[in-house]
Order: structure tokens, then C-alpha cells, then sequence
């Protein structure tokens, strides 16, 4: 393999759906709340004076980008704490109206894991599937509101393929039925406009590292008024809905990550599409028999590209890259090491050697257009060199012929 | 996660191809687990003169068969069987837990090839132990 | 008043329970793996070997704090997940063998308000009572163990008044009866010497902040074997039991914190005792009619004081504090602003008007004789004005003369 | 958390002390609400001449009433019992929710001295409204 001459020439970074690094600006925020102004903003005395207006300001940006009120924002440890907040939280405080909750077949594990823990303490949820390009079929999901169901969760943007849902006409269509809506908005966050009043969200999803604040830090949404069992239970942080001693330095870092993010949409999101149309095209172009997955265009995150390519396995693809040091992922990134294919790449029908075939390029603020060279002068070579020794390109090949 | 052994065998797979007029082919694994490995063999006076395989599958399984056919090259075909996963995940400076079938699909690739070499020469095939049967049954072709 | 010409002479900060600051050299530590080796861990790529690196060394870290096995180390976002997560990880496990619980009056609110969320449920659950120094009646417990019982939760120290329990005896109790222990060392970790082994405990919280690490970052110790179920759903990371993105930064801060609180632990301990004893004495001899909370010497924290002011209410005193640069709190800060009185107070047997003139001073690293001077300066003074215009003390005086 | 002005009149509270043959004591709270007001009138020509207070409580308690005794000092009695806790709020230039009660008990204590002033001069007690007569009885002595 000719994989090492590339190694070390170059750092190219496409896994931005995993996670993003804390930009300079953010952590510079966030620095003065670790040893200087350390005092718990629960407490009374003047010295935690300046870190409650600390979160009162973050609870003010994270509002800010939602449209939504800072009494509706409330802090969590990340994206995978949100979604089970929601899910638990709504299950547990609606057990009284119904047991029946719905999802899609692909949503993130703290969803899809999270449902088999209610499922197994006595509540009933049906899976929307998806079609090729991951988008959930509207009808499908109307037809499986039942007067026993108390919740819908629709991720806003899929991890994986990409794949953006029609969240606003999910909204209305709950809104209109009385349930409450949940949306993951964990990969849509910063990269996509979202107005929580205007697509009828009644709890929205968000974590900081996906956005180049912090790890360990998100943050749920909750709609005025509605009833929700906590989580986290304990102290009285929170107005007395997710307890724990605040994590100032986090949530500073959060609201920071979120509102430049936020200022930069616009412009990053024609920026990254043109970026990723490039890089799907080059690939397209220099690579035969290759399959795009997920959607195309608006419906498509700006900063997602997952492609399978036929007879290559997908963990091969990211080694061969790492060693040209290009770090990328494979379906998502904690199923990595596992024997299954992703559950995602199954549910838009893909066969199992597609599935087990798949690559996740994701990109941010700091992918350039050399980037995007670099990876096309190295990808097609890895594709070619490792089919060479697969059995399956083989196999492929040999059909190719018969049916010509 | 790998160790260099793995890495290198991975980077630079030994015997990669296939070899026309192969006296033995074998396959195993399917597309659904992720890994497929196809192995050739070529017998001169019950010994593996030369052997070739293509492997679908994760670094381990690339590793695995490369450093598998290394091990049974030019070995009596009996002491080519004898070849057990373990001293493969061994020879390699180990392979993490999850991946250890990779090894057995190794081993399993050359059994099937020696015996389908066995067949062709109107020999008795050989019988698999338990343990590997399990494993293989489960990644049935 | 004369608390104000106390105003900004002196700083001291005496709220070291509360939350304490990120040291320098942690914070050091931490540094590099918000913007640098941001990677996730959970990745294939070499890029995220250091940040692999750096977890399994923040838990051997904190295995080495507790005799435990790096495997039996679980990262969280602080004590209050680690408690809800053993209480309810316990429940919903073990209620195939029953569903009683026991703990105490004087946990925190993060097992109270678990246990009532557990009680909602369909579980049992028992409160120990305390003597009049917060020390739980060993043989009680013993007689509360019933075949049903899955779990005891007893706290390792108390955070309010310092009261640290027998956790060998009840560990080894617990063992001989086959019921798993949990022990909330939240308060008590760094401040004493802790061996899970020795001690026969099962499952133990944490929480970074209290020992001069980062906020939102916590640990729950689980016994190699013990069967429990997740509270964070979702991907696999810490072995499948506690899902989310690692929060790198913070766990590299935890461990760093607790190997540096640790090793400085004997020296720190003997310190912090004198001080706390110097500041109790010279309290009582300064403020007359006055109540120490809490149990003495090694059965006390040694960084915790709390003591009542016949006559005075807290927050009063905390505002005046306040005024002299004095930080620090009355009950648990999560309960100020609240008009209930400490509910650990209350369960000392204490009465109301006492429970409502408590104050905390908490120290640490940073507390000096000089700190102890000046609050021995300032609070008598503060007492004695404040008691010139309470209507109790009026009251108390009278009684007192008629005794007489 | 609390204004300038709250924080003024519990530093320095006016009015602090008692009244020796006072026209008329009044006392509310109790210390499981953690908050007890005593207050002391002298009342001439029908108008209240001088008032002192001794309050154990917090500190929008304490400001709460030496906000109160100030604005009631030199009024006629009727009209210092027409003062509510809001305006009291108001004057310290608000209160934390939570704390809106302490406000309260000031007007309380007022009206509870006012009334025994009444009743040692054989007047007819006058009556609380509704909503305060709620929130006394559960702040009851
Ligand atoms: C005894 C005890 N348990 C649990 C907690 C909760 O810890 P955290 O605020 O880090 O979630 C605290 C501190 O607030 C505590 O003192
Ligand atoms: C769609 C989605 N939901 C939830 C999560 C979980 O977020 P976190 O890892 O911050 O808990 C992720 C990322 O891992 C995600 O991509």
C-alpha cells in the first residue's frame, strides 16, 4: 500500500459531527470562571455576583438563537443528557394521559436507547422509518398519533447522512394533534436556522461541543408551561429543574460557541454547501461506483458528506485516511469497534456491505478549500488500492460484466 | 487500538491477489458481520507452496489474513491446519477483544481452502473443532 | 450598622462546601484539550490518542484515590448524576429482587429528591434518623434491612454540619446481608482518606469541584460486577454505561485535582483540623449562647464549622459577612431563598428559630490563620448587633432571667 | 439578588429599638417561617408620633420594615394602616418574589400594633382584607 507516502504531510480535520474543537474566542470567555470567579451563583454573597449575570447572559444567547424566552433554556452536561431529559421527562410527568411515544428509526442512540429503557418500563413507541434519502414520511407519522401518544421526537438534522426533516410541518401537524414535540437538534445547531416559536418545538435538544464550545455542556429547551418531570434530581438550580452545583465555565463557554455561531450562519452555510458540492462532485468524479447517501441540496446539512463505496470496507477507509492524516469517521462514531452496521445507513435501506462501507466526511469553520484538494488527491487512490484486494469489488466486477 | 504488527500487516498486506489454477479456494464471512476473506492455494508435494487472499473487512481482518498466510507459506497442509487463530492474534502483538473473530475468520478462510483442495483430490475433509464451528456458523457465507 | 466599614478590607472565602476553585496547576492540565487535542476519544484516528491517553490516566488517577480498579471508574457531570444515577441504576436493576431502599434524613437533596422520585415509582423507601451530632443509629439501620431491601445509601460526610458516619460498619453490614451499599463521598473525598476495598462499598459519588476541580464533571465508583442500569442512554462510551461525548477537559481536571488533594491529604487534614478548631473555640469564646452544629473532632470534616446564633437569623449574617468580605452559607446553598429551614438541622433535632440562624464556614487549600483571625474579628461584633434588634433574643434574655 | 435600597435599610436600618410605654405592640410571624417583626407605636392626636421595630428574620425582612416604620411615621393612624405591603415593596425599589411576604409582614406588624392601640383605648379593631388575612394566618404567632 502506498498509504504511508502521505502520512504526516498534511492535517486535514473532517470529523466535525463527532465533535469540534473550543475556538480560542470561546474558551478566552470561559477562562476567568475557573479559578478567579469560581463562587457557586446559587449563593448569596456578592462574590457570585458576577457569574449569576455569567448565566444569566448565556441563558440570553442560547434564547436569542432559538427565539425562544431565557426562561425556557435550561443547562445540561450535553446533547445525549437533553435528549433523555426529554424523552424520560415527558414519559414520566404523561404517564397520566397516555404510554405511547413516537420516533424514527433514526434518530441518535440517547434517543433510540433511551426509548428501550421506556419501552421496558411500560411504555409503547412506534418507529417512523425513513426513506432512501433519510427523510421521515409525514402521513406515516400522522396516521401513528393515537390518543394514548404524549410525545413525538424528530431529530432536526441526522449525525450521519445529513438528512434535515420538515420539522415545521412536524410541528404544526403536533400542535394541531396536542402532543408534544421534541426535536435533537444536536448536529443542526449553529448550522441551520431554527425559530422554536415559529416551528412549534415544545423541547429542543443542544450540545456545546458541536458548535465549538465546550464538551460536557448543552443545553434543553423547554416551552413555557409545560409539565416535565426532572432528570437530574437534587438541588434547586435551574429554578429547581435540573439540579447540580452550575457548571459556570461551560455554560459561559456554551452561550459564547453559540451566539458566534449564530452571527456566522448565514455566510458558513453558503460557504460550507459550496464546499461540500465540490468535494461530493470531486468524488463523484474521481471515484466510480459510489453511492452519496442521505439528501441533496437545502434538505442536506451544509457540512455533511457520507458516501459508500462499493466492495470497501469503511474502519479500512478511515485508517488509510489517518494515515495521509485525514481524520474522518464511519457511521456514528460510538458504534465504531462494534459488529453492527449503522442503524441509520439499514433504515434508508442500504444493503449490509454498503452499510459496512460508509464514509463520514463533516466539515466546519476551519475546513478550507485545500482541505477539500487534499482529500480528493488522496481518497480515490485509498478507494482504488483497497478494492484491488476485495473479494466483493471482485464479485461486483463480475457482475458488472455479465450484465453487459 | 491496534498494535504496529497489526498496523503494518494493515498498511502492507503480505500475499495480497489471487492465483490462477489455485489447487485450494476457500471463503468465509458475509457482507453482513463486515468481512469477507477469499484464500487460494497452491499445493506442491503436500506442502502450501504459495498462497494469495482479498479480504473485505476492518484493518484487524486485512491484518489478520496477511499475517496468516505468512505463517502457513510453505508449511506441510496438516501444519497448516493446526495454524490456530490465537497464535495469528499472538504473531500480530494481540488484536482488542472485539475483533478477535477477525483471527478466527483467518484460520477459517485456510481450513476452507485446504479442504476444498482436499475435496478436488478426493480426501476426506477435515473436521473443524467445536469453538471454530460456532464461530463460523455464525458467519456462515 | 457598623458592617460597613468592614467593605472590601479583606476577602475571605469560607464556602469551600459550596464549590471551590479550579486550581491553577489543574486548570494547567486541562488546557490543552479544549482547542488543541479536541478529538473525540471514542475515534479510530491517531489524532485522538492523546485525549485516550488522557482519560484512562484520569482514571487510574481517581482508581488510585479509592484502591479501585480503573474499570470500576465511571465518569458523570458531578455528584448529583452520579447520586441519581446509583439510586436509580439500583432501582430499576435490581427491582426484579425488591424495591426497598434505605438511606438517611440528612443526605443531600440529590438522593432525597431521587428517592421521592423513586417513592412516585413504585419503590419503598426508609429514612434513617441522626442523633443529635448527625451520627445515624448503626443498629436501626440493621433492624430497617428487609428481604426486599436492594440498596443503602449512606452519605460518607454530611455537607452542612461535617458529620462523617461509620462507612466501614455499614459496609461491612451491608455485605453480610447482601444488600449494595452507595455512599455520597461528595464532601468527604480529598478531605479524608477513602478505601472502597477496606470499607466494602459497593458504589461511590464524587464530584470535582468540591476538591479544586472543575465544574460538571463527577464519578461514580461501581464494583466490578455489580449490575446496574444506565441513567445517561445512548452511545457507548465509558464501557456502554454512561453515554455522551467525553468531556475530556474536565475529566483530565478531575483526575489532576484529586491525585494533587490526595497526596497532600495527612498534611492538609492536620492543618485544616487546627484551624477548624482555633475558629470553633475562639467563636465560643467571643459569641456567647451559641450552638456548634455537628460532631467533633475526627468525626467531623475537618474543614467544616457550623454553628447557631440564639437570636439571629443566617441570611442576615451572610449579608453582613458579606459586607466584611466574608463569603459563606447557611444550610445548603441550594436551599437559600427557600423559607424552609436546613431539613439536616431540622433532623438534629434542632428547633426552627436555631435551624434559621445557622451559618456555615467551610474552608480549604486556602484558608489561612490570618482568615481565622479576621472572621473572629468581624462575626461577634455582627452577632451582637444583629441580636440588639431581634425580638428572640429579647425573649431569650427574659427567659434566661427568670431561670435565674 | 436585592436592590441598593434593600441593602441600604438592612445595613442601616431606621427605627430600630422599642418604645418604653408604648401606645400600642404588635408582633407577627414565627420562627418556623424563619421571620418574627415586633413593632411599637406612640400615637398622639391621632397621629403616630414615634415607632420602633425589633425584627429577627432576613434581610428583606429587616429593610422591609425599617422601610415600613419610616413610612408611617408622622401619618395619621388611619392612614397608616391604609399603607400596603406593595407600596413598601415598591419603595425599596422591589423585592425577589420569594421574599414579597416579608413585605407583608411589616404591614402586619403595623396593623397588629395599630389595632392594640385601638382595643387599650376601647376602640372597635379594624379589619384585615382578605388576602392579608390569609398570608398572617399562616405566618400566625
Ligand atoms: C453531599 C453532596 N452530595 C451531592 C452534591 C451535588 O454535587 P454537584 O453539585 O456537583 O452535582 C453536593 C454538593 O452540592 C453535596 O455536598
Ligand atoms: C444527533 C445527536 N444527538 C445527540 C448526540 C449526543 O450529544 P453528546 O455527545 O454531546 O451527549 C449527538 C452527538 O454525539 C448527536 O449527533
Amino acid at each position: 500500500m502506498k498509504g504511508r507516502e502521505y502520512v504526516m504531510t498534511r492535517k486535514v480535520y473532517m470529523d466535525n459531527a463527532a465533535t469540534t474543537y473550543t475556538s480560542p474566542e470561546v474558551l478566552e470567555e470561559m477562562l476567568p470562571y475557573f479559578s478567579e470567579s469560581f463562587g457557586n451563583p446559587s449563593s448569596i454573597y456578592s462574590f457570585s455576583e458576577r457569574n449569576k449575570k455569567a448565566l444569566s447572559k448565556a441563558r440570553q444567547q442560547v434564547a436569542n438563537a432559538l427565539n425562544a424566552d431565557p426562561d425556557e433554556i435550561f443547562f445540561t452536561s450535553g446533547g445525549t443528557e437533553s435528549d433523555n431529559w426529554a424523552l424520560k421527562g415527558i414519559a414520566f410527568s404523561h404517564n397520566g394521559k397516555g404510554n405511547h411515544i413516537i420516533t424514527t428509526r433514526i434518530e441518535h442512540h440517547a434517543i433510540l436507547h433511551s426509548a428501550d429503557f421506556l419501552e421496558k418500563n411500560g411504555f409503547d413507541v412506534t418507529y417512523i422509518g425513513v426513506d432512501d434519502k433519510g427523510r421521515i414520511d409525514l402521513s406515516e407519522l400522522e396516521r401513528s398519533i393515537k390518543d394514548k401518544t404524549i410525545l413525538v421526537s424528530v431529530m432536526f438534522a441526522n449525525n450521519e447522512v445529513g438528512t434535515i426533516q420538515p420539522i415545521r410541518e412536524i410541528g404544526s401537524l403536533c400542535r394541531e394533534r396536542g402532543v408534544v414535540f421534541h426535536t435533537d437538534a444536536v448536529q443542526a445547531m449553529g448550522h441551520v436556522p431554527i425559530d422554536v416559536r415559529e416551528m412549534n418545538i415544545d423541547l429542543l435538544s443542544l450540545s456545546a461541543h458541536k458548535f465549538h464550545g465546550p464538551k460536557g455542556v448543552g443545553a434543553l429547551f423547554i416551552r413555557k408551561g409545560l409539565r416535565i418531570e426532572n432528570l437530574m434530581h437534587g438541588g434547586g438550580q435551574e429554578k429547581g429543574r435540573r439540579a447540580s452545583t452550575e457548571n459556570v465555565p461551560g455554560i459561559v463557554g456554551l452561550g459564547k460557541a453559540l451566539e458566534i455561531s449564530c452571527s456566522k450562519l448565514p455566510e458558513e452555510h453558503l460557504r460550507l454547501s459550496s464546499i461540500r458540492d465540490r468535494l461530493i462532485n470531486g468524488i463523484k468524479d474521481a471515484v466510480p461506483h459510489v453511492k452519496l447517501n442521505g439528501a441533496d441540496g437545502a434538505e442536506r446539512l451544509p457540512n455533511n458528506i457520507n458516501f459508500s463505496f462499493i466492495g470497501v470496507e469503511g474502519e479500512t477507509l478511515l485508517f488509510d485516511l489517518d494515515g495521509a492524516g485525514i481524520s474522518a469517521s464511519t457511521g456514528s462514531a460510538c458504534s465504531s469497534g462494534s459488529l453492527e452496521p449503522s442503524h441509520v445507513l439499514m433504515s434508508l435501506g442500504m444493503d449490509h456491505a454498503m452499510a459496512h462501507g460508509s464514509l463520514r466526511l463533516s466539515m466546519g469553520e476551519s475546513t478550507s478549500e485545500e482541505d477539500v484538494d487534499y482529500v480528493l488527491e488522496v481518497l480515490p487512490e485509498i478507494v482504488r488500492k483497497r478494492r484491488e484486494m476485495s473479494p466483493l469489488w471482485e464479485d461486483y466486477l463480475k457482475k458488472l460484466e455479465e450484465v453487459k | 487500538m491496534y498494535s504496529e504488527k497489526v498496523m503494518d500487516h494493515f498498511r502492507n498486506p503480505r500475499n495480497v491477489g489471487e492465483i490462477e489454477n489455485a489447487d485450494g479456494i476457500g471463503e468465509v464471512g458475509n457482507p453482513k458481520c463486515g468481512d469477507i476473506m477469499k484464500v487460494y492455494i497452491k499445493v506442491n508435494d503436500d506442502v502450501i507452496e504459495d498462497i494469495k487472499f482479498k479480504t473485505f473487512g476492518c484493518a484487524s481482518a486485512i491484518a489478520s489474513s496477511s499475517m496468516a498466510t505468512e505463517m502457513v507459506k510453505g508449511k506441510k497442509v496438516r501444519d497448516a491446519w493446526e495454524l490456530t487463530n490465537r497464535a495469528v492474534a499472538e504473531a500480530l502483538d494481540g488484536l482488542p477483544p472485539v475483533k478477535m473473530h477477525c483471527s478466527l475468520l483467518a484460520e477459517g478462510a485456510i481450513h476452507s481452502a485446504i479442504n476444498d483442495y482436499r475435496n478436488r483430490n478426493g480426501l476426506e475433509p477435515w473436521e473443524e473443532d467445536k469453538v471454530h464451528k460456532a464461530v463460523m456458523e455464525e458467519h456462515a457465507h
